[in-house]
């Protein structure tokens, strides 16, 4: 994926490599790979343990495509060219032979932050049906195919597990 | 004997004032707003008491409503901290009237250091060089401008119930005096409910230079050196440190012999502070008396190693002052740093909020005085210091890379703090040679070269934010495409 | 010139290493077994090595995979803490051969400190007095019975290689003898794989009294003053202070040239104490040399305003001390309380397990190195020593009473700390008249003692703990008889 | 209710006699009424300030007749007279109007710690069919009515809502 800091005007390529087990990670950044030991994490930051060297970083103000870090004391805006809302699109059926279900389902856990469509309304694939919010970052859900909303199954504000239906589409 | 202290304040000085209490086994009575339910100065103390709404004018600064507590409570004495009624003759008159002690001057002796009129005139008769200026109070704005035009811009213009930056105005010309004229009577106003102003003659590279002092009620008196707080924004004091790199030891005891003069020429009892304006020509002009235990005192704790808290109550009980002044020899180096609640970067602009984390640094030679924990809360009702870190060391260089070290480990979870400006202004060569002066932060772009040093750490920490962030993103992307229940890679649930 | 030195040690030793090194810009390499991926030390230092599991056999004490760190690290420097590899000459030598700069004395040095009978020699030749005993080793258990007769009982068993109160043992009568022969060997084989015993003199009310010395390369020596260690539990050390109440000058100086001829007689370089017992009688005899760091350095530190790691680091450098015996003066009084993780009431049985909250006290003359932090694990692999608390004062009776006021706000939720027993003792007569001997805690049942100070505590927290109970169970009845979610007279959600 | 603290051989009759709103109670003890500010509180603590002095208590250890409690660093060991027992049965069909009902209901949220009896036994009113831990503390349910144990609602380890079906006796 990549990374962008804006501050200092630098891109950076990253991705987890190996998962060693023990919570023991090789990453990499541009072209050098990293050891990464996980010491504990939670919803709100990750200590860690890079190349010997002890991190401590928070997590602030997420959204899919940017995330403010604190990380030992420095606050750090990172910007992500992600594709996030694309991941959660082609997992909710909306790639390859999901196409011809009824039912529109979150792959994600999450609470309803708002819904795009009515009953009754005519939507095209991948137009948005709502945003569920989740982990802090607000995530999209799109419509897996071209249809007629037949019935809408969330509330806004409601929360909903991986699986459940979001809507009927047909 | 004073055996229960009410604290007329909170914060960092009440569990200071609190602390040696409790080490001399003294009775400690805290009050608190609304706001403050929570705060440790309630937790620490004896006893505590609610005065009332968050708003000091409601609580902290309600005379009658304390009166009534210390009735209650049955304290003997009341510590007024600093702010709020620490300088209040009203106040320490009635406690005088209540059979309460201030521990503090007598009510008269107070009025006169509040009233810079005639605190001058007082210095005057005592041969204590002062900023040339009005001989009194000015009538009115034009009276004003006849003498700024007489002693030359620029001029100061300062409220005789100011103090503290707050009710001080730097005017260039004419018509910036008539604007500041305005404003200082309608801050003052704002404040104590009374305005009455002083012209002085503006010195630029000056140094704030001030002296402790302590008078007891047999007449005793000795200063205990003095202390150097010229980095300042907005006549608010930053970064304090004693000895001052320009006082040696002829200059000590000279400018400390009119220090002594001072407090005996307003019968000035327990321990005070006398303010001087250090001109570039080496001059030293007595600007104030601050009738109240500093903000800044600990760097003269810890270079005299007296507890000077312990020494107002001495004096309070009416006992002489257990030292003379050739028995004060100065050890090391000092120095404060003001961890304040503000953004530097929006004109220190305050800072307010829940702080859930917080690391407090410690170690040899390194004291923090601060109601911080974790969990607490930085109210906007109040002033924004949150805590005081200060370093000693035998040499200076040892005390400033020990404050150095320790404002790195000093981790405040929630709110902007002056911390990272800290660090850029004891880095630099400027305050390393003590080339100090009140317009420091200006006068070398302190803030521009924060900006800098901010850059460079964002640069180094780089690689840890990206691994940070690779961390979150992965973790998120395997939530999305696995189901949670058999995502081994994954052991850390993060809802 | 060292720029990075690695800490061969975990806990607030290796904390306090780190933040001399951070102040004095030198780079710090910390390492960690499985036990403290968690723990301060690991976060605090600059780089961190995981070196193994959580025994320390296979970790803290594993020379092969250190000198593996130091050199893929690049370290210039070890500094060894206490405990651990501190007095392991094989160690200094294998740093000496790597030429990596062990921060101690040399090798051989250190060999002959630590073998008790060799140094004794050493001693005698220099004319320190040591206590009455077995001229070195003894052959057999046979052996040690005649010369126990020839001396007299009670007399001590001592394995050379033990320390820090393992491999000791006092007995009474050829019975005891015999036992206790028997159980020092196990111990000391036990702990580095060998045994050797020697029979010393056992003196009653005896004072521990040991001091700080220093040695440079140039042969440079200082005594930095006395700590008095009597009170202690198992010879362990509990309570340390500085000055000792029954050295005067004349003794100190007296004492401190003979600490200095002791240092000189092994060749000792870098920091070390030499331990005395003081007889009744007013006599002091050598007992043994601590090649390292003591864990009560901090009382010398504040007395005598030294950073003594910086000196360690300066002596390892090759520099030389950089001042002179006559320039050090002894400034206030100093007391360390160790804070353990232990059960006073099981025979100071360890308690180890999760710390979910820890409030550290600080303060005017106050002083704590520790690693806790709310939310890190007393490991049941370590030493029970989790905080060093630290007090200093202009007079005996401040540092007293600033410790108790200390002690009194540290709060370690979750183990059983020594806390409550250094109440009970710091109220106590005997120890503010300063009748103090090693076995302080039984001549003064201080454990009896301490069980009546808790009673009074509980009653007077009696009804603050009714009151808490009252809340809690009215809480549980109002869920049971009403609907939570109408149930207006709680907003508190207790699941 | 009545409380016995065993270490210092002293009995308290305890009690809220008036909640006054904004988090302030009465409290009497023994024959003095206390004013008590309760500053915060959670399953595991409480912070309040009783007679104008603040006070820090952990809970550990509760059971319905025994708690532990910290109490500004002080531990102490509290016994409660109590009926919590009784309340619960109470609640939960065991008096009065109740006795014709055919469903246990659980009149706490709890944990099932343990079932004691098995579907088809004979019980009498008072019997305890299982026992919940609620806040910590373990707490019999028992039967409102005499009859034989027709279904178990419930399983061991799993959760139950205030409400909740514990057994049907018929």
């Amino acid at each position: 994926m990549d990374y962008k800091i804006t501050d200092i005007e630098k891109s950076f390529d990253g991705k987890i490599v190996e998962n060693l087990g023990n919570n023991d990670y090789v990453i990499k950044i541009n072209d050098n790979e990293h050891k990464l030991k996980i010491i504990s994490m939670n919803s709100t930051g990750i200590e860690f343990i890079l190349n010997q060297k002890y991190h401590k970083a928070k997590y602030l103000d997420q959204s899919t495509n940017e995330i403010n870090i604190v990380i030992d004391n420095v606050p750090i805006t990172i910007n992500r060219h992600t594709h996030f809302d694309e991941v959660v699109f082609k997992h909710s059926g909306g790639a390859g032979a999901g196409n011809a279900q009824l039912s529109l389902k979150s792959q994600i856990p999450g609470k309803v932050v708002s819904i795009s469509v009515a009953e009754g309304d005519s939507v095209k694939k991948g137009d948005v049906i709502c945003t569920l919010e989740s982990m802090k970052m607000q995530v999209s859900v799109k419509a897996h195919k071209d249809g007629v909303v037949k019935s809408i199954k969330i509330k806004e504000t409601a929360t909903v597990a991986k699986g459940d239906p979001i809507a009927d589409i047909e | 004997m004073i055996e229960k202290v009410l604290i007329a304040n909170r914060g960092e000085i009440a569990l200071r004032v609190i602390r040696t209490c409790k080490a001399l086994g003294i009775k400690t009575v805290a009050v608190y707003s609304d706001e403050d339910y929570n705060s440790m100065h309630v937790k620490q103390a004896s006893e505590a008491y609610h005065i009332g709404e968050a708003a000091p004018s409601k609580s902290y600064l309600n005379q009658e409503k304390i009166l009534e507590v210390m009735m209650a409570s049955g304290t003997d004495a009341v510590h007024p901290g600093y702010g709020f009624l620490s300088e209040n003759d009203d106040f320490a008159r009635l406690c005088e009237k209540n059979k309460i002690i201030f521990i503090g001057p007598k009510a008269d002796s107070m009025n006169l250091c509040g009233d810079k009129m005639k605190c001058k005139d007082a210095m005057l008769k005592a041969k204590v060089p002062t900023v040339p200026g009005s001989p009194g109070l000015v009538t009115d704005a034009d009276d004003a401008e006849k003498i700024a035009n007489e002693i030359g811009y620029p001029v100061m213009l300062k409220s005789v119930y100011g103090g503290g930056g707050r009710g001080i105005r730097i005017v260039n010309n004419d018509k910036e005096l008539r604007e500041g004229y305005e404003s200082v009577t309608g801050e003052s106003i704002a404040a104590v409910g009374k305005s009455a102003i002083l012209v002085e003659k503006f010195l630029e590279k000056t140094r704030h230079i001030e002296y402790q002092f302590a008078r007891d009620t047999h007449g005793n008196v000795v200063h205990i050196f003095e202390r150097e707080c010229s980095i300042q924004r907005r006549n608010q004091k930053l970064i304090e440190q004693t000895p001052s790199p320009i006082v040696d030891e002829e200059t000590r005891s000279r400018v400390g012999e009119l220090v002594r003069n001072a407090a005996t020429a307003v019968d000035y009892t327990n321990l005070g502070t006398a303010e001087f304006l250090r001109a570039d020509n080496g001059e030293f002009y007595f600007i104030e008396i601050n009738a109240r235990l500093q903000v800044e005192h600990p760097i003269t704790e810890f270079v005299s190693g007296l507890d000077l808290v312990k020494l107002q109550l001495d004096i309070a009980n009416g006992e002489p002052i257990p030292f003379k002044q050739s028995d004060l020899k100065m050890n090391g180096y000092a120095i404060e740093c003001r961890i304040n609640a503000e953004d530097t970067f929006l004109d220190f602009a305050p800072s307010t909020g829940p702080v859930p984390d917080v690391t407090i640094p410690s170690g040899p030679g390194v004291r923090c005085d601060t109601y911080l924990y974790p969990g607490c809360t930085v109210s906007p009702f109040y002033d924004s210091l949150m805590a005081k870190l200060v370093t000693w060391g035998q040499t200076f260089e040892e005390s400033r890379t020990r404050m150095l070290a320790a404002l790195n480990d000093f981790y405040i979870q929630g709110v902007e703090t002056s911390i990272p400006l800290y660090k850029t202004i004891l880095n630099s060569e400027e305050y390393k040679n003590g080339e100090l002066s009140t317009d420091f932060l200006k006068r070398f772009d302190m803030i521009d070269r924060l900006t800098t040093d901010l850059k460079k750490e964002k640069e180094e920490k780089s690689e840890a934010a990206i691994a940070a962030a690779i961390i979150h993103s992965e973790y998120f992307k395997s939530r999305v495409q696995s189901n949670a229940a058999n995502n081994s890679n994954w052991k850390y649930n993060l809802d």
